[in-house]
């Protein structure tokens, strides 16, 4: 059997859930490579999506790749570069952010981004009870999916009509950036009952704005996507994280598991995969946590 | 001439406190001081005189410690030394005045003069600098505040900073490179005063000017230089000027100023009521076609204002311009390019080259159009420059330097070949002879009067007297912003226009302007 | 201070040594070629190099309009944005005049044309605010760099703006395309370039961007338009962004709050390490675009190769940036 | 020269006109500060406005330092970059310790001494490499923003460096803790900028720094230690980044690729907004303060307020930048 090469084009490493992408990238390349002798596979990380469209010209002019496992930066701009590889032959397993013309791919692994904001947002709901609350929401950066969380989000959480949504600011997927807006949001608002940060890493930001604003009217932040921190504070039982939802970075080594079987070892390989956002909770915590991930 | 003794001997007597021994200088190529021997005594004022280029500043940045001679000794009484850089030099009490600026323009005056001096202990002592400064200042008397910004002042002003630091520094030995050139008549007096004082101190000046008078009245010795060659030292006692200047030139020069043709009757300018906020107050006077027009002043007196804000280079209001006849409005230097009207600015290095750019490139700023076919044609502005460089003998080791390269001299004969290239019909030259030496300052009134003759009008704004005494054929007298003076014929002596000049005499009382056309009837 | 640093103008610009310091980026990417081809021998492939000649095509017309702007004095840090806020403009405009005009050419042109009206436009406006106004122009830019990124998320409502696929299945070639073998993104690129070069050198309009930035009270004096022909500049960096921008859409046929992110760094950085001076008063065209190439090709070189880790791209970026740089250092002044 | 030749009026720099116009950047924000006050009471809050002071600090001290380097006619575009590499250093260092020195202050202080060096350091390889090799400071320091970060990023794996747990408590009270009901930060800010103040203005070596961005040749021939003072600028500045950093450090407690992002445009923008030029020369720190409490200050205030879409939150910050360095045009030259 001829010598298969697999692209693995992901975003740099920018904020903590595509550092744990490029880990598991990184992780299942190996173990990969091990199971399939006559796979390549050759990870490439790009900082924005014009990088990101050189980047798999690049592998297919140079490294001859036959698949294409790709984590877009945007869905938008890429879907043109990535149909005119697909119409070269190339295979194409697109992960997580759907392109704007679903005929460029030939398989989509994707984690569930309205069923992040919806999980959360109903999980919120919940928790507040029936008296409701005071809810701020930190937003990531203007993106798609950022849109689709925030706009699942809203709805969920209009099953509780005492919930009172203050605010929804862009925290930009950054800690420094979050702990500025929520300072800002305490200084604003002189009752928040709970913070929808949509991410760990700005969540991270926000706990530390509370904690010195020595504010108790908080009862709950809820982060995303599982950050080993925010597990480990959630097993340890932290009184304001209760609750997280998952996203997880590993499902670039799903999508790469199943497109090497089907390229390398002639598996079939589904159309679309969709990874559900779950809740984990003190109870599940445990089956997410990954320690050696720098995630 | 052969009666003059040449001391230039390479062995330096005991008396000298300076000796030059076989001095060569090259940059590159370009020789420029060859075999160079001559001393200087302790306590006199040596003048170092020689036509543009000719190397007398090479030589004092040379003794300065500025630049390292390529081969060649500097004895310091009597002992070989070799300064490695201008602190070397100053550590030796030898401080050199520049005939370009250096001043730091953000800083202030006291800071500028204190630069690399400041008094103090971990913190510099603002007081003592001012009040040091301050001191300096009142030596050259000069009123300025120690704590303006150089960027604001004057050519002038800042030239006299320039002399206040290197006074600042307590030099044994003090050279200065045209200090005077941008001075009028009375800082001038005051600076050569200062020098006397000096030199009774014991202080040892070396002294560069293409002002013969000056030369002539401070000088206790002569030298003069040639082409970058050593030619005769004398006492100036035993020199007239006609002699200074045959030995810089080399052969004998003849008349300095041409004669004066009869301008037309038509006015080719005509300006009324100019104001410059600040500087100058309801100007008016006209311009005859063929008549040259001196406007003397004293530093401050608006003169430069007044034709910055005529050509639209400053915020001004005037009733009416005409040029020609016609009425025109001028807002930019554009405009006044368009009505043919050109000003040339007293301030070389700041505002009329391009010290980065070629020689060329600097020639046909103003004129470009003439070589655009649509494309620029740098082959023809070579074939200009070669023609400019000829026609106003500006002296160069080659055609492809840089404007910044050239002695000042011959920056100042460049700034103004450029801007005849436009052919302008009213030409004002503010300072045209600055920093040139006499015979190229003979060429310039010759230019003048040749452009008058052409039917042009030509302005000039001078502090020396002599010249536009020599050349105009009508004068305008500025102070404090106002015209005071439209002499002509008789009046055109020495004694009279100082005492206009200095606010003494006024024709009309304070604020009303001489009307342009009143100049027949005032001479 | 040694007395050989002190000659008023380095004669050395004429010797020898000076000519090929002159010639410091592009010995820089021919280094970088040879150690490219020894790491991948498919880096020469006419495929490869159309790659990044076409890459460098966007960056690099922009870089063109940028060495205008920096030899006058001046710098425009907005340029990313307005390719952004020109993207998602043009987009919009040609969606919404394809019930009227179809989805052919006709919509397309107008679209091109608003590309470059929109770009001219901005231009005058930075042109107008920085010499009228009399303001910094690195504040005014930085300013429109936030203003037009906003504008555009705000149009986008934080997402992205998608070309009408028909459209974008019209416009396609001119990204796409080629005429006798070349991408039209590459012949466009050479002539800006060379538009570039012959303005700069060869034009009254370039001697002036020169003699501005060299002395500017000396063009004043000279009865230059000092105003006009800065804003002048400006203007005409506008247009390089919109034709660079027009290229750019067929591409990937969509605008979104991160298109051109930090193309402003990377069309400096093309525009200094081509040799010219940060300071403005000179520079050359064939440096920025050498210096554009250089910067596509470093990336080019780490997507080819595996031998560091994903994580040090950007140190090796930097490292050749200063190599590059210390190669030229000898023609500065 | 006689008093009758002094001019008519005084020159327009020193009228009353030009003292309101000098205070540009401090209208601008006391402007703004009313604004917001109307918008929201909160705004004048104590603990809002030391929220804002203590946010200013990191940038401010940084664009103290930052200060220098542009007056001495220099740049510095890595010092985002530097903190973070400081940051993520200074964590594993003191993670490293903790079995050796324990979890308290011995720790921190090894730690903090090691913020200082790495940042003097970082700075003295940029003095260095720009003044004797000769290459423009923006070059070298857009490829140190590219070295420095991708360490980091190595580092940290692409993931971020968290401080131990018990260090960081020790160590909180740097960030969180307060004298006299002033908090660290802004004590520190305000120490950094004062002695920044009496260096600049009292010292030789902050009037050599003014003189060389001034007029380099003039300061070569008035003896000055051109390179030295140079190269002492950007030390100052690394030393700048180490401070803020380990203040900024006990804040969130970790490192990561996205810390102290942009924080070289903020720097840069808040010396030039407080009345520096650009070009070097002359500057002030009081105006980089404000300049740098400025900034954040829009920042706060957008986030206190609802009044338009988020979306255009930088498009707000591009407007107010610009028309604050319009109040102070008038003292431009
Ligand atoms: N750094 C330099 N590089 C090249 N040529 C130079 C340099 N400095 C001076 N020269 C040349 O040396 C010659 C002598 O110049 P210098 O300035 O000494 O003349 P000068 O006698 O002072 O003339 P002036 O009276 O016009 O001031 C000139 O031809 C000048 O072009
Ligand atoms: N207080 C002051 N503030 C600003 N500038 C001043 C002041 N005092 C004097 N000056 C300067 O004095 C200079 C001389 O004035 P002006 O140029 O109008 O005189 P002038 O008659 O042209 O004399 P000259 O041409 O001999 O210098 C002005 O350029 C001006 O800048
Ligand atoms: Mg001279
Ligand atoms: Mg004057």
């Amino acid at each position: 059997q001829t010598k298969q090469v697999i692209g693995v084009s992901i975003p740099a490493a920018d904020h903590g859930w595509t550092a744990g992408v490029v880990y598991h990238a990184g992780v299942a390349k190996t173990q990969l490579e091990k199971m399939y002798p006559n796979a390549q596979i050759i990870v490439k990380t790009a900082k924005d999506a014009n990088e990101q469209a050189n980047q798999i010209q690049d592998l297919y002019t140079i490294n001859k790749i036959s698949a294409l496992v790709i984590l877009p930066q945007e869905s938008a701009p890429l879907t043109r570069p990535i149909a005119a590889l697909k119409a070269k032959g190339v295979f194409i397993t697109v992960v997580d952010r759907g392109l704007t013309d679903p005929k460029a791919q030939d398989a989509y692994v994707a984690g569930d981004n309205p069923g992040f904001g919806n999980v959360a947002g109903r999980y919120i709901s919940k928790a507040l009870g029936a008296a409701g609350g005071n809810v701020v929401i930190l937003r990531g950066l203007p993106t798609v999916i950022d849109n689709q969380r925030n706009d699942a989000f809203n709805a969920a959480i209009k099953s509780n009509a005492k919930i009172k949504v203050l605010d929804a600011k862009f925290g930009n997927w950054n800690r420094d950036d979050a702990f500025k807006v929520m300072q800002d949001y305490l200084t604003r608002f002189p009752k928040i009952d709970a913070v929808w940060a949509s991410d760990d890493d700005m969540a991270a930001g926000v706990l530390k704005a509370i904690q010195q604003a020595k504010r108790s009217d908080i009862r709950l932040v809820l982060g995303g996507a599982g950050m080993k921190e925010m597990v480990q504070r959630l097993i340890k039982g932290d009184a304001l994280i209760t609750a997280n939802v998952t996203y997880p970075p590993s499902m670039i080594a799903d999508a790469m598991r199943l497109t090497v079987a089907h390229v390398a070892g002639g598996k079939p390989i589904a159309a679309s995969t969709i990874i559900p956002s779950v809740l984990i909770t003190k109870a599940n915590a445990a089956q997410y946590y990954f320690p050696n991930s720098p995630f | 001439m052969q009666r003059l003794p040449v001391t230039g001997s390479s062995v330096a007597e005991a008396t000298e406190l300076i000796g030059f021994q076989n001095i060569y200088k090259a940059f590159g190529a370009v020789e420029v001081l060859r075999d160079l021997s001559f001393g200087v005594r302790h306590g006199e004022i040596h003048a170092l005189l020689g036509e543009n280029g000719a190397g007398k500043s090479t030589l004092m940045k040379i003794l300065g410690g500025y630049h390292a001679p390529s081969s060649g000794q500097v004895l310091l009484e009597g002992r070989e030394v070799h300064f490695r850089s201008s602190r070397d030099a100053e550590q030796a009490g030898i401080v050199l005045i520049h005939q370009e600026f250096n001043l730091a323009e953000d800083l202030t005056v006291a800071q500028n003069i204190y630069l690399g001096h400041e008094p103090g202990g971990a913190l510099i002592d603002d007081r003592a600098m001012l009040r040091g400064a301050r001191e300096v200042l009142a030596r050259l008397k000069v009123d300025l505040d120690p704590a303006r910004r150089v960027r604001d002042l004057s050519v002038p002003q800042k030239q006299l900073v320039e002399i206040a630091k290197a006074l600042s520094r307590q030099a044994q030995i003090l050279i200065m490179d045209e200090p005077t050139a941008t001075l009028t008549l009375r800082e001038t007096d005051a600076l050569l005063d200062l020098m006397g004082r000096l030199k009774s101190d014991g202080v040892t000046i070396l002294y560069i000017s293409h002002k013969l008078g000056e030369v002539k009245r401070v000088a206790d010795r002569v030298t003069v230089l040639r082409d970058g060659r050593y030619i005769a030292t004398d006492d100036a006692a035993n020199l007239t000027q006609d002699q200074m200047a045959t030995l810089m030139v080399g052969r004998e020069l003849e008349e300095m100023f041409p004669e004066q043709a009869v301008p037309a009757s038509d006015l080719l300018l005509e300006v009324e009521q100019l104001s410059v906020p600040g500087w100058a107050q309801r100007v008016s006077f006209g311009v005859r076609r063929g008549e040259v027009l001196g406007f003397a002043g004293l530093v401050g007196s608006g003169r430069t204002e007044s034709f910055e804000g005529l050509v639209g280079l400053r915020r001004h209001t005037v009733t009416s311009v005409r040029v020609a006849g016609r009425p025109v409005r001028i807002r930019s230097p554009q405009d006044a390019a368009r009505v043919g009207l050109t000003y040339l600015s007293e301030d070389r290095k700041g505002k009329g080259l391009l010290v980065d750019f070629p020689l060329a490139q600097n020639l046909t700023l103003t004129t470009l159009d003439l070589y655009a076919h649509p494309l620029l044609d740098p082959a023809a502005e070579h074939r200009a420059m070669v023609r400019a460089a000829r026609d106003s003998n500006i002296r160069a080791g080659r055609l492809d330097v840089t404007a910044g390269s050239l002695s000042g001299g011959n920056q100042q004969k460049l700034a103004l070949a450029r801007i005849l290239e436009a052919d302008p019909r009213v030409i004002v030259l503010d300072e045209p002879t600055r920093g040139v030496d006499v015979g190229a300052k003979r060429e310039i009134y010759h230019l003048i009067h040749q452009l008058a003759q052409a039917g042009k009008a030509v302005v000039v704004i001078s502090s020396e007297l002599n010249e536009l005494l020599g050349l105009c054929h009508r004068l305008l007298v500025m102070h404090e912003g106002q015209l005071v003076g439209d002499l002509s014929g008789e009046q055109l002596n020495e004694q009279e226009v100082i005492l206009y000049v200095t606010g003494l005499k006024s024709q009309c009382p304070a604020g009303v302007s001489v009307r342009p056309g009143a100049a027949g009837a005032s001479g | 201070m040694s007395v050989s640093d002190t000659p008023l103008t380095p004669p050395a610009r004429h010797s020898l040594l000076a000519r090929v310091a002159a010639l410091g980026p592009l010995l820089g990417l021919l280094t970088l070629m040879v150690v490219a081809t020894l790491l991948n021998s498919d880096f020469l492939s006419f495929s490869n190099l159309t790659n990044i000649l076409t890459r460098a095509a966007f960056t690099g017309i922009i870089a063109v309009g940028m060495t205008f702007v920096i030899i006058s004095g001046g710098i425009d840090l907005s340029v990313g944005s307005m390719a952004a806020l020109i993207a998602g403009s043009m987009i919009l405009i040609m969606n919404a005049l394809v019930p009227h005009l179809g989805n052919g050419w006709s919509t397309i042109v107008v679209g091109m044309v608003c590309a470059l009206v929109i770009g001219g436009l901005a231009g005058l406006f930075h042109g107008v605010i920085i010499t009228r106004g009399r303001i910094e122009p690195f504040i005014v830019t930085l300013g429109t760099l936030g203003i037009f990124r906003a504008v555009l998320t705000y149009l986008s409502q934080g997402g992205s703006i998608s070309l009408d696929q028909d459209v974008g299945d019209h416009y396609g070639p001119v990204y796409y395309g080629s005429l006798l073998g070349v991408p039209v993104p590459i012949l466009v690129f050479t002539l800006v370039a060379l538009l570039g070069g012959v303005i700069l050198n060869r034009t009254r309009y370039g001697r002036y961007v020169q003699a501005i930035g060299s002395n500017e009270q000396v063009a004043r004096y000279a009865a230059i338009n000092v105003i006009g022909v800065k804003i002048a500049t400006y203007v005409l960096l506008g247009l390089c962004v919109g034709v660079a921008t027009l290229l750019y859409v067929p591409r990937l046929g969509s605008a979104s709050p991160s298109t051109g992110l930090l193309w402003e760094l990377e069309a400096i950085a093309a525009v200094i390490i081509g040799g010219t001076a940060l300071k403005g008063g000179h520079g050359r065209i064939w440096g920025t675009v050498v210096g554009a190439v250089l910067l596509v090709t470093i990336e080019n070189v780490l997507n080819l190769t595996n031998i560091i880790s994903v994580y040090l791209n950007a140190a090796v970026q930097g490292v050749v940036i200063i190599l590059v740089a210390f190669f030229q250092r000898g023609n500065r002044r």
